[in-house]
């Protein structure tokens, strides 16, 4: 039964993240458009916002190539491997007062725990692909990932010292307002290095377009590449929808469904801003984005840490 | 066979599979598949016994540090005419042999459990943290003391990598 | 142990930060660049030859085609040397309309350039507001010449029209409105502490190596070498005209953009003068048959591009035709550079240092 | 929530977005063309035939990158261990602390001797 | 794999199949036709007009056509620039490396014909459908931005002939286009 | 953004750097701020973006999109433009006041219809040519002689190869029309009933005379000499304008009308105010009559002479009294050299023109020194009259001083004399350095004013004088000048006439713009290349040796065939319509023109014009060339295609009217749904 | 610093190298060093010695039996830019490279090798540069044959 529950919160999940990415794509575009002083999508819908109703099947009926020196195995199914743990990620978020769809005692971890599963698939896509432009993005993505794991975790521990649990429902239920300005150094850090995470500008260093053309995809074509985009909004969507309940509240202003749309405001307003910072800042180069996140945001984050842990103490 | 069982042993199995993919892989990739088949297998063991907490670690740990670190490591020594690194397993009846002993010592140490008793509780992690904080407090520091340790080795490789 | 092997990769011919058919070579160690070498030839397309086989004025179509990202500069360099060899004396209106166009010309150029200093460090909406301003001149030499980019406007003896109506006013406008815009996009690529990560201290030129290697331009003056043809080998009106040559002091790739940047709102400074200096007249010399036929003999004339020193040589043998002719291209030289300053940085670095040296291929390739 | 109900929860979880996956591919695989050809099958290199081998070793520092973050990461599994006794518990906090201290320490000391800088 | 032309075949010979295909033919040629992403491949002068056809004055996203650098996620191959023998190999080879199907569109008369460098050049290929089937010819040198937005606009007119079953494609006929003229 | 320009120097040395420590933190920190501004702050300004087809981004006249032909000669229903079809005439009447005058008619002080006259001729329609001739240049056969033609100057072909010969057709018209002439030739009746009185009959006077007629006055003309002419008579020498020539010009005119008195002199026979009485307006067209003689010491000698006086007893007996003698010419001018010339006819051993200006000034026209010394003249240059020698009240020579220069940087006539002299030894010294009017006998008893130095008071614009009903045009109004200038003058002083007689007010923008091109040849057309078929029909000339001794004329006149030829030749510039000169094809980089023509005389036409667009550059050079303004560029750039073999586009095509581009033009429609004219 | 004159620099260069100084002449308004092949090399030395800093352009011209070089120099210091040009018979085009005076030879000296066949002794990496590396023959060269070119036919 749990099973098959598991199964229908996944299909949600994905549901989600599609829709998501349908929204968001034409959203980024928008976004970006503005920024650039013009106009964006105009054709289909109502200011080209069923743009992606006609990117996705097109993609859908696009051939999928596979080169012959890869590795057919890894580069076949490495989008699974990247795109399945960000959507079971989402499972954790809370969405709703007391309850999340998998409410596991260590539900915190696993949204930090499981993505880092799809470090695993970037890695594989690129050494699969046998292609020295993917393998140089795929190990930058690698490290950058697993790099920018640690002040993330750091920030969200810090919420979890505060909340003394790292049950998703718990600790929204402890949540305060006025944890707000004590965790909004937190946040910065956590924000930051979602970005990393989910390869965003000024992060975007393993698709560096500039550089290496596409990164770890520049050999997937259609529905593959366009499931490592999925995943890219996924990991977009998750981070927004878990930054906005830990870190804002989430849901906590408002009772029921009001909640759950101050909860999605929330998390458009963080996805709006990880655009914004996109379209505007130029790309760091990969020593000073480790440097970056050794030496600032991992220091950043203990010093996040120290402070939670001072005003547990009072709690 | 109940529902719990049937977790446990399919969790058990998917171990089992990865070990063996492991031991039995010749193409660098697959090994770090089936490594992180088996690491997976793992966590999914230790989900099902009850500890959730133990089971996000080991994700976190185990399949986004150490496999990292075991490809990076593989491509570090990569070969330089750029062949797909292949692994050298001799396969080595002794080491068989070995193994399989140990899996006999291990079968025979290890606890019985009836089967069909109901499955453990959930551990919480507060409980863990209570037992962390309370007992395991010297070796939860030792621990601390341990990776600081290992930073430092770390510091030393880096500076030998620097100089070369 | 990573010695002995290093990941060889192709950087172009197509590529997004080529800027152009370039093909650059690079062996990595990690990501570091060892060593890169510019594979040029890709957009070889024998202008040189081909001039042999047209008549002078047929020729500045192609020269258009040779810098195609500032058409106005080789014209011009083409035009004198026509003119030197011919013995053609232009009007002085002409004169100033060839600078205003030129220097317009260099400020479009140059957005290109600075813009995709941004787009190689990853700020594209930089790029897009550079772009913008260089519409904006595009736009003018639109309402000029009728093309938004080949423009095949100065001609031997003078340029192809006269300024069409209410062009002087919009001319002002743009130049009004121009410095502030580069302020805004200084702000927001060289003012960004990310993007002087990324140049400062990329791809060092020293003056030493800049003079040897004949660098010239924005390139050279990044690096100190106060070297420019307006002010140290005066020709047109730029005697008449006053103006600063921002130079850089290090060197870098920081430096090189900033100083295109300053010399736009420079170039809005000279063309504000101009239009005030200019006076109703011809703007072609008048007298000159379809078909030239210089004396036999050879010319060379230079002018200072967006990217330096653009020379062109031309051999005469008294017919209708060049005998030869040969672009002195300033991209070229300042492209061989590219393997110096980008070894032993990164590929991401690469790409900035590339960009940095504005190379077009059109005229590195001829 | 049983840990047996959670394993199948978790399976399930997994198994919807694989199965949305295959089910694209599926449809992928029978409504778009394929053509495959040897030039179609090469690896992307901006138009010129692979130069070299995409298998060469990697710069060694990805590994050293790695090794921090596993050692990072165990502190911080051991933290979120730990984190939820903190709240109210000085003891909890100040053992936190103590812990936390480590390694502040040993990165603070890598900082200093510029282990950190990536050198370019 | 099995491929679209078996299923093709299979659903035409399947009764009431023909108003599938039909059905599918028309939604992934909408698709195709609004979604043309272009693969830049700007050699020379034309690059700078595709360039700024992305760029906000001319904005190409209005029509849902984003320029993307890798073949391997485009449908339209924007030749734009002389094609030196030089670097045809390269253009074939990024030609081919793009996914079915695929378009190509010949911008500018370098491309079309060598243009300018028809004549007395040694190095210059005489136009791309040398060696890449052009499905669009943009006359210009360069062509204006509206040039290749309205070539992308005759190329969508073109997708809507296309099917997935090979019996069903239709050929389009040239048009000429000059506004106020009947069609030729 | 408040930033003014002023606000923003340049610096010297453009690196910066952030200063070490928290301020440089803080300044890190704050530039990712600004940047977050500054993109905020784009994010709400409206876009650049161009929407279709509501929005253009410029409109530019020179826009180089497809190509069009306005028109092709003789072909697709194009009406051939004749000079009797209101067409025509509004054509060229439209031409007049515009900037598509082309160089010919601009530059010829008449504007005259060269361009339609060599349409005509080479249509084979000569009689038609010499009409629409006439309507400006009242004497074809005579101008057609003697005219300096600043037409050819200003003729496009000299770009390319050289000029059409446009006087030659002139005289060939004339010569062809005399078969035609007693059917051709009708009276003008005096329909308003006002009368004028034109005294003088020289050029300016008949121009104004037919001008007159044809706009419906009476009009007499009163000429002191026996025959009608004035200074052509008196003053072109015979072997440039035979007599009969003139004489039958003039009797055309007669007969179409004009009453002439010959015989009679205005102010001695009859008092200009007795005119001026019996007529409703009185022009004088009195021209100059007497020669300027320097006040040198020695010029009362015997043998100094005015060319005036010298050309009228030469021109009008054959006998100047200089047989046998050395006759030295003062002047540079054209009359110095006609004097030369005469002089040589009538028997002068040894003719010297010593001119002021140096040999690359020397303000002659080089043809006509070219014929000089050909017949012999010597040229001396650069010398400037110091002093007349004479004994025993005798010219034995000239003593002339070195001119260094004549004239200042700004072009002011300023000579610069050297030291050194030289003496001339000759018999005879004709002054040929300029003319003045002899009036005091004609304005005597009237209102007239003439100032001190003998000058009608004139309003150089409308031609009145001093006195109501008076008017004056000529040489007498404009100094010395080409006989076609004066007729200039007679054309616009009887518009004068006419405005105050119809009470008409006068409307500055009437006059006809004059362009006159300066021309510095910086390279000759290199000829070499020019077929035998482009180039200039050859004058021929009657032999230097035979024709310095007599009257005979010196041009021989174009044949038939080399008339019609040199006809076609002409590119008919701005007239919009394509006349297959193909030098848009020869002007093409590219090959993409292809132009075949057929040349039959008549039957000329283009047989063939293709334009390959996928060859074009677009550079324009084609219809920057294209001297009718035939080919032209269109705003219409939206140039796609399915296949290449419609990009060549064959004359049907080029003819059509593509009506505006897809972006804007009538086709828009279309595209309005997709263009995103939404937002 | 005003530029120098055509006559100064023929006086600097005639007081500092007076063998040199009677190849010099004015061509256009420019200073021409017209040198023989064999004392190219010797002239480029002492001009580089002169003060000449910079080889803005190398570049060759075939003159049938010949081809002649032609070496753009300029002079920071002294303001002034000449010519050198020599003749090399085209039945032995050699002539020594300058790398080593000027880097910017480099290309330069590439490219007419790529193009005119003449090689560069001592240059380090003469090879072709601007054509594919199997090309045949040297397309500037007046007699070079080409079946793929179209003839523009003599149309003025």
């Amino acid at each position: 039964m749990s099973f098959v529950w598991g199964l229908l919160y996944g299909t949600g999940a994905v549901i989600l993240i599609a829709g998501g990415a349908v929204v968001g794509v034409w959203w980024e575009r928008k976004v970006s458009a503005r920024i650039q002083l013009r106009l964006g999508p105009q054709q289909l819908g109502p200011a080209g916002s069923l743009q992606m109703l006609a990117d996705v099947p097109k993609l859908l009926f696009k051939e999928d190539v596979v080169p012959a020196s890869a590795d057919r195995l890894l580069f076949r199914y490495a989008p699974l491997a990247v795109f399945a743990p960000i959507a079971m990620s989402l499972a954790v978020i809370p969405f709703w007062a007391g309850w999340a769809p998998l409410d596991s005692a260590a539900g915190v971890l696993f949204f930090l725990a499981v993505p880092s599963i799809s470090v695993l698939g970037i890695l594989f896509s690129a050494w699969g692909s046998h292609n020295t432009l993917a393998t140089l993005g795929g190990v930058r993505a690698a490290a950058q990932m697993v790099s920018y794991e640690v002040p993330r975790a750091l920030a969200v521990l810090s919420v979890v010292v505060l909340g003394g649990s790292l049950q998703p429902s718990e600790l929204m239920d402890a949540w305060r307002w006025w944890w707000i300005p004590v965790t909004l150094l937190g946040f910065g850090v956590y924000f930051i290095a979602s970005i990393a995470e989910m390869n965003r500008g000024p992060f975007d260093l393993p698709e560096a377009e500039s550089e290496l053309v596409a990164g770890y995809f520049a050999d997937y074509s259609g529905i593959r590449w366009a499931v490592f985009m999925m995943a890219e909004y996924g990991a977009m969507i998750a981070s927004a929808l878990f930054g906005a309940a830990l870190f804002f509240g989430g849901f906590m202003w408002l009772p029921g469904v009001a909640g759950l749309a101050v909860h999605i405001g929330i998390a458009a307003l963080i996805i709006t801003a990880v655009m914004w910072v996109k379209w505007t800042f130029p790309r760091l180069r990969q020593d000073q984005l480790m440097t970056f996140c050794w030496t600032v945001l991992t220091p950043l984050a203990l010093v996040q840490l120290v402070l939670a842990v001072v005003v547990a103490l009072w709690l | 066979m109940s529902a719990h069982d049937l977790a446990v042993a399919s969790a058990a199995a998917l171990v089992l599979a990865g070990a063996a993919g492991t031991a039995l892989a010749r193409s660098a990739t697959r090994l770090v598949l089936s490594l992180g088949a088996f690491l997976l297998g793992v966590a999914l063991c230790f989900l099902a016994l009850g500890s959730p907490l133990l089971a996000a670690a080991q994700v976190f740990v185990y399949i986004g540090g150490v496999l990292v670190l075991v490809l990076f490591a593989l491509m570090v020594v990569g070969r330089g005419d750029g062949e797909s690194p292949r692994v050298e397993s001799r396969h080595d009846p002794g080491a068989a042999l070995v193994a399989l002993g140990l899996f006999v010592v291990l079968a025979i140490v290890t606890p019985k459990r009836p089967s069909g008793i109901a499955p453990p509780e959930m551990v919480s992690p507060l409980a863990v943290a209570d037992v962390l904080l309370g007992s395991g407090i010297v070796a939860f520091e030792l621990a601390g003391v341990l990776l600081l340790a290992a930073l430092l080795a770390v510091l030393v490789i880096v500076k030998s990598g620097g100089e070369r | 142990m990573s010695a002995e092997c290093r990941t060889v990769v192709n950087v172009g011919p197509s590529h997004p930060s080529t800027h152009g058919v370039c093909r650059v070579l690079v062996e990595l160690d990690g990501e570091i660049v060892r060593r890169a070498e510019p594979i040029i030839g890709y957009l070889h397309r024998g202008i040189e030859k081909m001039a042999e086989n047209r008549s002078y004025l047929q020729v500045v179509p192609l020269t258009d085609r040779l810098d195609y990202v500032g058409s106005m500069y080789a014209n011009w360099a083409y035009c004198r040397a026509v003119e030197r060899l011919a013995g053609i004396r232009v009007p002085e209106r002409a004169e100033y309309i060839r600078v205003i166009v030129c220097e317009l010309q260099r400020i479009a150029s140059h957005m290109m350039s600075i813009g995709s200093t941004g787009a190689d460090t990853g700020a594209f909406t930089a790029f897009m507001y550079a772009f913008n301003q260089r519409e904006q001149v595009v736009d003018l030499f639109e309402a000029l010449s009728g093309s938004r980019l080949t423009y095949n406007y100065v001609r031997p003896g003078g340029v192809g029209a006269d300024l069409p109506e209410g062009w002087v006013e919009r001319c002002r406008e743009f130049v009004a409105q121009h410095p502030a815009a580069m302020m805004e996009i200084d702000d927001l690529l060289f003012g960004n502490v990310i993007c002087r990560a990324r140049t400062k201290g990329i791809g060092v030129l020293t003056p030493h190596d800049a003079i040897g290697w004949g660098a010239s331009g924005p390139v050279a003056r990044g690096s100190g070498v106060d070297w420019d043809l307006r002010r140290d080998d005066p020709y047109s009106v730029y005697p008449r005209l006053d103006f600063t040559v921002p130079l850089g002091e290090r060197g870098d790739c920081y430096d090189r953009g900033r100083v295109r940047l300053w010399e736009c709102v420079e170039s809005c400074r000279i063309v504000t003068q101009a239009l005030d200096q200019l006076e109703p007249g011809p703007v072609q010399a008048e007298g000159l048959p379809r078909l030239l036929a210089p004396r036999p003999g050879d010319a060379y004339d230079h002018i200072e591009s967006a990217r330096g020193s653009l020379g062109v040589y031309l051999v005469s043998d008294g017919s209708v035709r060049p005998y030869r002719m040969h672009v002195r291209s300033p991209a070229f030289a300042n492209l061989a550079l590219l393997p110096m300053l980008a070894e032993g940085h990164t590929l991401s670095d690469l790409v900035v240092v590339l960009g940095s040296l504005d190379p077009v291929f059109g005229e590195v390739d001829r | 929530m049983t840990s047996a109900d959670s394993v199948w929860f978790v399976v399930g979880l997994a198994a919807g977005p694989v199965a949305f996956l295959v089910l694209l591919l599926g449809v992928n695989a029978v409504l778009a063309p394929s053509r495959p050809s040897a030039l179609k099958s090469s690896p992307y290199e901006c138009g010129i035939p692979q130069a070299g081998s995409p298998w060469c070793p990697v710069n060694i520092r990805f590994s050293t990158i790695a090794l921090l973050f596993v050692i990072f990461d165990a502190e911080a599994v051991l933290l979120f261990a730990v984190a939820s006794k903190v709240r109210g518990s000085s003891a909890g906090a100040a053992e936190v602390a103590v812990f936390t201290g480590f390694l502040a320490v040993g990165l603070f000391y890598a900082w200093r001797k510029g282990a950190l800088k990536w050198q370019a | 794999m099995a491929g679209v032309d078996e299923f093709a075949r299979a659903l035409e010979d399947t009764p009431g199949g023909g108003v599938v295909l039909t059905s599918i033919d028309a939604i992934s040629n909408w698709a195709r036709g609004h979604s043309l992403w272009i693969m830049p491949m700007g050699t020379a002068c034309c690059a700078m007009e595709l360039i700024a056809a992305s760029f906000s004055r001319f904005d190409f996203d209005r029509h849902g056509s984003i320029p993307r650098p890798d073949p391997r996620h485009t449908d339209v191959m924007v030749v734009a620039g002389t094609i030196t023998k030089k670097m045809a190999p390269s253009v074939k080879l990024l030609w081919e490396q793009m996914p079915e199907p695929k378009w190509c569109v010949a911008m500018g008369n370098c491309a079309v014909s060598g243009g300018i460098f028809h004549h007395d050049t040694y190095s210059v290929i005489r136009g791309v459908d040398e060696f890449l089937p052009v499905d669009v010819y943009i006359a210009g040198c360069p062509p204006r931005p509206e040039s290749l937005q309205d070539g992308l606009l005759r190329l969508r007119e073109k997708v809507r002939s296309e099917s997935i079953s090979p019996s069903r494609r239709r050929t389009v006929e040239g048009l000429l286009p000059l506004p106020g003229g009947e069609k030729r | 953004m408040a930033v003014t320009r002023d606000a923003i120097v340049t610096p010297r040395s453009v690196t910066n750097d952030y200063p070490g420590g928290v301020a440089g933190f803080v300044q890190k920190a704050r530039s990712l701020l600004t940047g977050a501004a500054i993109t905020a702050r784009a994010a709400r300004r409206p876009p650049v973006t161009v929407r279709y087809p509501a929005e253009k981004l410029t409109v530019s006249p020179r826009w180089r999109g497809a190509l069009r032909l306005r028109g092709l000669l003789g072909r697709d229903g194009i009406e051939l433009l004749t000079a009797q079809s209101p067409a025509y005439n509004s054509v060229i009447d439209g031409l007049r006041r515009s900037e598509r005058l082309p160089g010919c008619v601009g530059n010829c002080p008449a504007n005259v219809d060269a361009r339609g006259q060599s349409f005509l001729i080479a249509d084979d329609r000569v009689a038609e040519a010499y009409e629409l001739v006439r309507q400006r240049n009242i004497m074809p056969g005579v101008l057609g002689r003697i005219c300096h033609h600043p037409c050819e100057t200003a003729c496009r072909r000299n770009h390319y190869d050289e000029p059409i010969a446009i006087r030659p057709l002139h005289r060939f018209a004339y010569e062809q029309f005399q078969e035609f002439r007693p059917e051709r030739l009708a009276r003008f009746e005096n329909t308003r009933g006002k009368r004028v009185a034109i005294i003088g009959s020289g050029p300016s006077g008949l121009a104004a005379a037919l001008d007159l007629m044809r706009l419906g006055y009476g009009v007499s003309v009163y000429e002191k000499d026996a025959a009608a002419g004035g200074a052509l008579r008196t003053g072109v020498p015979a072997y440039r304008l035979p007599r009969d020539v003139l004489a039958r010009e003039v009797a055309d005119l007669v007969e179409m009308g004009m009453e002439l008195h010959c015989g009679v002199e205005v102010g001695v026979q009859i008092p200009l105010a007795e005119l001026i009485t019996r007529y409703d307006a009185v022009l004088l067209a009195v021209g100059l009559q007497t020669s300027r003689i320097l006040p040198l010491p020695g010029a009362e000698a015997e043998g100094v002479r005015g060319a005036l006086e010298f050309l009228r007893a030469g021109n009008g007996t054959g006998e100047a009294g200089v047989q046998g003698k050395r006759v030295l010419v003062i002047g540079g001018g054209n009359v110095a050299v006609d004097v030369a010339r005469v002089a040589l006819r009538v028997g002068a051993s040894e003719v010297r023109l010593a001119s002021l200006e140096s040999s690359e000034e020397v303000p002659a026209h080089p043809w006509e020194i070219e014929e000089a010394l050909d017949e012999g003249v010597i040229m001396t240059c650069s010398v400037g009259p110091e002093e007349v020698l004479a004994e025993d009240g005798r010219v034995v020579g000239m003593r002339v001083r070195e001119c260094l220069s004549v004239f200042d940087e700004t072009g002011r006539f300023a000579p610069q004399f050297g030291e050194s002299l030289t003496n001339i030894a000759c018999d005879v010294v004709v002054f040929a350095i300029g003319q003045s009017a002899a009036l005091d006998a004609l304005a005597s008893d009237s209102d007239v004013k003439v100032t001190e130095q003998g000058r009608l008071v004139v309003d150089g614009s409308a031609f009145t004088t001093s006195a109501e009903g008076v008017f004056a045009c000529g040489e007498v109004v404009t100094g010395p000048g080409s006989a076609i200038g004066s007729i200039a003058a007679g054309h616009e002083a009887a518009i004068s006439i006419h405005r105050h007689l119809e009470s008409i007010p006068v409307d500055a923008s009437d006059r006809v713009r004059r362009p006159v091109p300066t021309y510095a040849r910086y390279a000759e057309v290199d000829l070499r290349l020019v077929e035998d078929l482009r180039r200039r029909a050859v004058m021929p000339l009657a032999d230097a040796e035979e024709r310095a001794r007599d009257f005979r004329e010196v041009e021989l006149g174009l044949s038939r065939d080399h008339a019609m030829a040199e006809a076609a030749r002409c590119l008919r510039c701005e007239s919009e319509i394509c006349v297959g000169c193909t030098f848009c094809a020869r002007t093409c980089p590219d090959l993409a023109l292809m132009v075949e023509r057929d040349d039959t005389p008549g039957a000329r036409c283009l047989t063939r014009y293709e334009l390959d667009l996928t060859l074009c550059s677009f550079c324009g050079l084609c219809a920057e060339q294209c001297p009718t303004g035939a080919l032209v560029h269109t705003g219409q750039y939206e140039l796609a295609f399915y296949s290449r073999e419609f990009m060549t586009f064959d004359a049907a095509e080029m003819l059509r009217d593509p009506g505006g581009t897809r972006a804007t033009g009538a086709d828009a429609s279309r595209h309005a749904s997709e263009g995103g004219a939404a937002e | 610093m005003t530029r120098m004159t055509i006559d100064e620099l023929r006086e600097h260069l005639c007081a500092a190298y007076p063998d040199l100084c009677p190849l010099f002449s004015v061509e256009f308004g420019d200073g021409v060093l017209l040198v023989d092949s064999a004392r190219l090399r010797e002239a480029l030395e002492d001009l580089k010695e002169l003060g000449f800093d910079r080889l803005g352009m190398v570049t060759a011209v075939d003159f049938g039996d010949e081809f002649e070089l032609v070496y753009r120099l300029t002079s920071r210091s002294m303001r002034v830019g000449m010519f050198v040009k020599a003749r090399v018979p085209r039945s032995i085009a050699s002539v020594r490279s300058t790398v080593d005076l000027w880097p910017s030879a480099d290309w330069q000296e590439r490219e007419i090798f790529d193009l005119f066949g003449i090689v560069f002794e001592a240059h380090p990496d003469l090879r072709r540069i601007l054509l594919t590396d199997d090309w045949v023959g040297h397309p500037l060269r007046k007699d070079y044959i080409d079946d793929s070119i179209i003839r523009r036919p003599d149309y003025l």
